[in-house]
């Protein structure tokens, strides 16, 4: 496509300033916004309106560019190829009265089609210059410096249904084996209990014991006291080491729990 | 404010009108994202000014509006209106489930009602926290019923019309029993003997509260 | 706006004075950086409120003041006045530099909206990089918009609420020059002859995606 016009660029016979001048265009060829941007560029050297641009002459300026940059030995990516490629023929349509019976569009309305196309991207790029000359948040005015954010209330409210409360009852009842119900006060220790007794006895236990061993003697031959005295001890001893008073540990599983006053500066547990 | 305008170009050289001054306060009050002192102002704004003049004005200017020009230590700074601070909650509101505690809590004394606490720590086995049985006097489920004639006096949880409202109850009679619990799977299938409902043996020392339920 | 209220109050039951519902108003947008919409108002205010009637007083009320109140799509904020920007220079954020590339494709998004990356490809003639059109959407000045129903279904890009606060623009149809754009044809997609349509052959793939946006 471009074969022709390399014959008239012979290394030698161009001068040094044309060399520059023609580099200066064309080293920034990376500059250029793909072909159309550079059609575009040079369609400005016509001094014309865009809707009066000769086509034919762009197409001509468009490929003796491409030539200069190929005998520079410019890179030029694939796109600017293709749109070489496309001007030859559409400069041979011009040009060419069309043959009969040819399909296709003309060269005229390809021509046109190309002016639109100039002519939408230089308008684009006025619009955009416009859009950037406005007044800018942040850079003309301003929005609430101070911002009061809107206060998120969460207020939860809980709910449950007949069901839950229905299995929470089945849940409290199943829990003793069914056993008839009295209020057997005497056989329940609470968990404070439990924690008053064994803040007091703790300071006296040297090493490692079982804590079945801190039951009190009078809960441990009845089994609703002994469970009863067992747990109340267990969460005591869980409330004990997360004061960091004692220490807990358990060999095995089922093995017996053990605790111990807990020593200063020893880690570990 | 107009009328004052053509003394204070007199005064001060140069310096712009002050409704025009009292813009620019405005618009610096509003955009910085800190209270402002005077020094600030004046440093901000063209030559000759006088901020305090103007934001005497602006400050007038917000009197009763949405919000107010106050001022903080010695700085100063667009707020919203005290009356209006409700405004600037958005409430959600979050259903959640209540917790195992207070569940078992609240169908104790459903079911056993008038119970006192040491009756509800008894059944649970555990001890009852202040703050499950608060919530529940707070979701007004729950309120203190007549005291128990027994020593301490202690108080007596009861139910609510709340409660019977919300889980469409008529009366605390209504809940089903033992039996029916178990007939609807709930409870393990393992009768016992002589098992009924609760039997409130202590109640029965009560009769100045009726019990407001039989067992079945 | 004192001799409209009593009315306002015999014809909205229950609901406060308009001068009051000005203040709210008021407020609600001083307190944010952001635009509220009317819904959001409606939803903030008592029962009943009128926020377009307040917002309109309030409009009124603000004109030439040092702050404005705008409106932005279908919101509504309050923005120092554009001649102010000068006493900001502290607020000033220093907006990220747009490469040409980046503004040439906000430019068509804004007026040719909604358009696709093809349309886009087509009007710059040259492809356009993820990176650009990602940056957009990261500054949030554009946004997915619907799906063209044309084969392939490529998604289509629209500017967002960001952009039109950002550029002080009340709607996209206030985008400078867009009349002079539309009457001169520059805006039509015009088929390349003998090719047709851009077809988005790229965005083929991505049909079996549902369409996650909608354009409004």
């Amino acid at each position: 496509m471009t074969g022709m016009d390399q014959d008239n660029f012979e290394e030698g016979r161009v001068s040094v300033t044309e060399r520059l001048a023609a580099e200066a265009l064309i080293v920034d060829v990376d500059g250029y916004e793909g072909p159309l941007d550079l059609l575009l560029t040079l369609g400005r050297t016509q001094k014309v309106d865009l809707r009066q641009i000769s086509i034919l002459q762009l197409a001509e300026q468009y490929l003796a560019f491409i030539a200069q940059a190929r005998d520079l030995r410019i890179e030029l990516a694939a796109d600017y190829l293709v749109m070489a490629a496309w001007l030859a023929f559409l400069k041979s349509r011009l040009l060419l009265p069309p043959e009969p019976g040819s399909e296709g569009p003309s060269g005229e309305e390809l021509a046109a089609h190309l002016a639109f196309q100039l002519e939408r991207l230089a308008a684009m790029r006025d619009v955009a210059a416009k859009l950037m000359a406005r007044d800018q948040k942040g850079r003309d005015f301003f929005a609430r410096g101070i911002t009061e954010d809107v206060a998120r209330v969460r207020r939860v409210t809980h709910t449950a249904s007949l069901l839950d409360l229905m299995q929470a009852y089945a849940r409290i009842r199943t829990k003793d084996d069914f056993r008839p119900f009295v209020l057997d006060r005497v056989s329940v220790m609470t968990m404070e209990r439990a924690l008053e007794r064994m803040r007091h006895l703790i300071g006296f236990a040297g090493d490692w014991t079982d804590i079945a061993s801190y039951l009190p003697d009078d809960w441990q031959t009845d089994p609703q006291k002994r469970r009863s005295a067992t747990a109340a001890n267990f969460a005591a001893s869980l409330e004990l080491a997360k004061e960091g008073r004692i220490e807990i540990r358990q060999g095995d599983t089922f093995a017996p729990i053990q605790i111990r006053k807990r020593l200063p500066r020893e880690g570990g547990r | 404010m107009a009328d004052k305008a053509p003394a204070q170009e007199e005064s001060l050289f140069k310096a712009p009108p002050i409704a025009e001054q009292e813009r620019m306060v405005e618009a610096i009050l509003f955009a910085t994202a800190d209270p402002v002192t005077l020094p600030e102002l004046a440093g901000r704004m063209p030559h000759g000014c006088d901020p305090a003049e103007a934001l005497a004005h602006l400050r007038k200017r917000y009197e009763g509006r949405g919000v107010n020009i106050v001022k903080i230590g010695d700085a100063w700074a667009i707020r919203t209106a005290p009356d209006l601070g409700f405004l600037m909650q958005k409430e959600t509101v979050e259903v959640r489930k209540l917790s195992r505690a207070a569940i078992e809590t609240l169908a104790i004394v459903a079911y056993h009602q008038p119970v006192t606490r040491a009756e509800i720590e008894e059944i649970r086995g555990v001890s009852v926290s202040r703050g499950t049985v608060d919530q529940l006097i707070e979701m007004e489920w729950i309120r203190f019923g007549r005291r128990r004639m027994t020593p301490g006096r202690p108080v007596t949880f009861v139910v609510t019309e709340g409660f019977l409202d919300h889980f469409g109850l008529e009366t605390a009679r209504d809940l089903p029993g033992i039996k029916e619990l178990r007939a609807a799977g709930l409870l393990e299938s393992r009768p016992t003997p002589g098992l009924g409902a609760p039997t409130d043996d202590d109640d029965a020392a009560d009769d100045d509260q009726p019990p407001l339920f039989e067992d079945d």
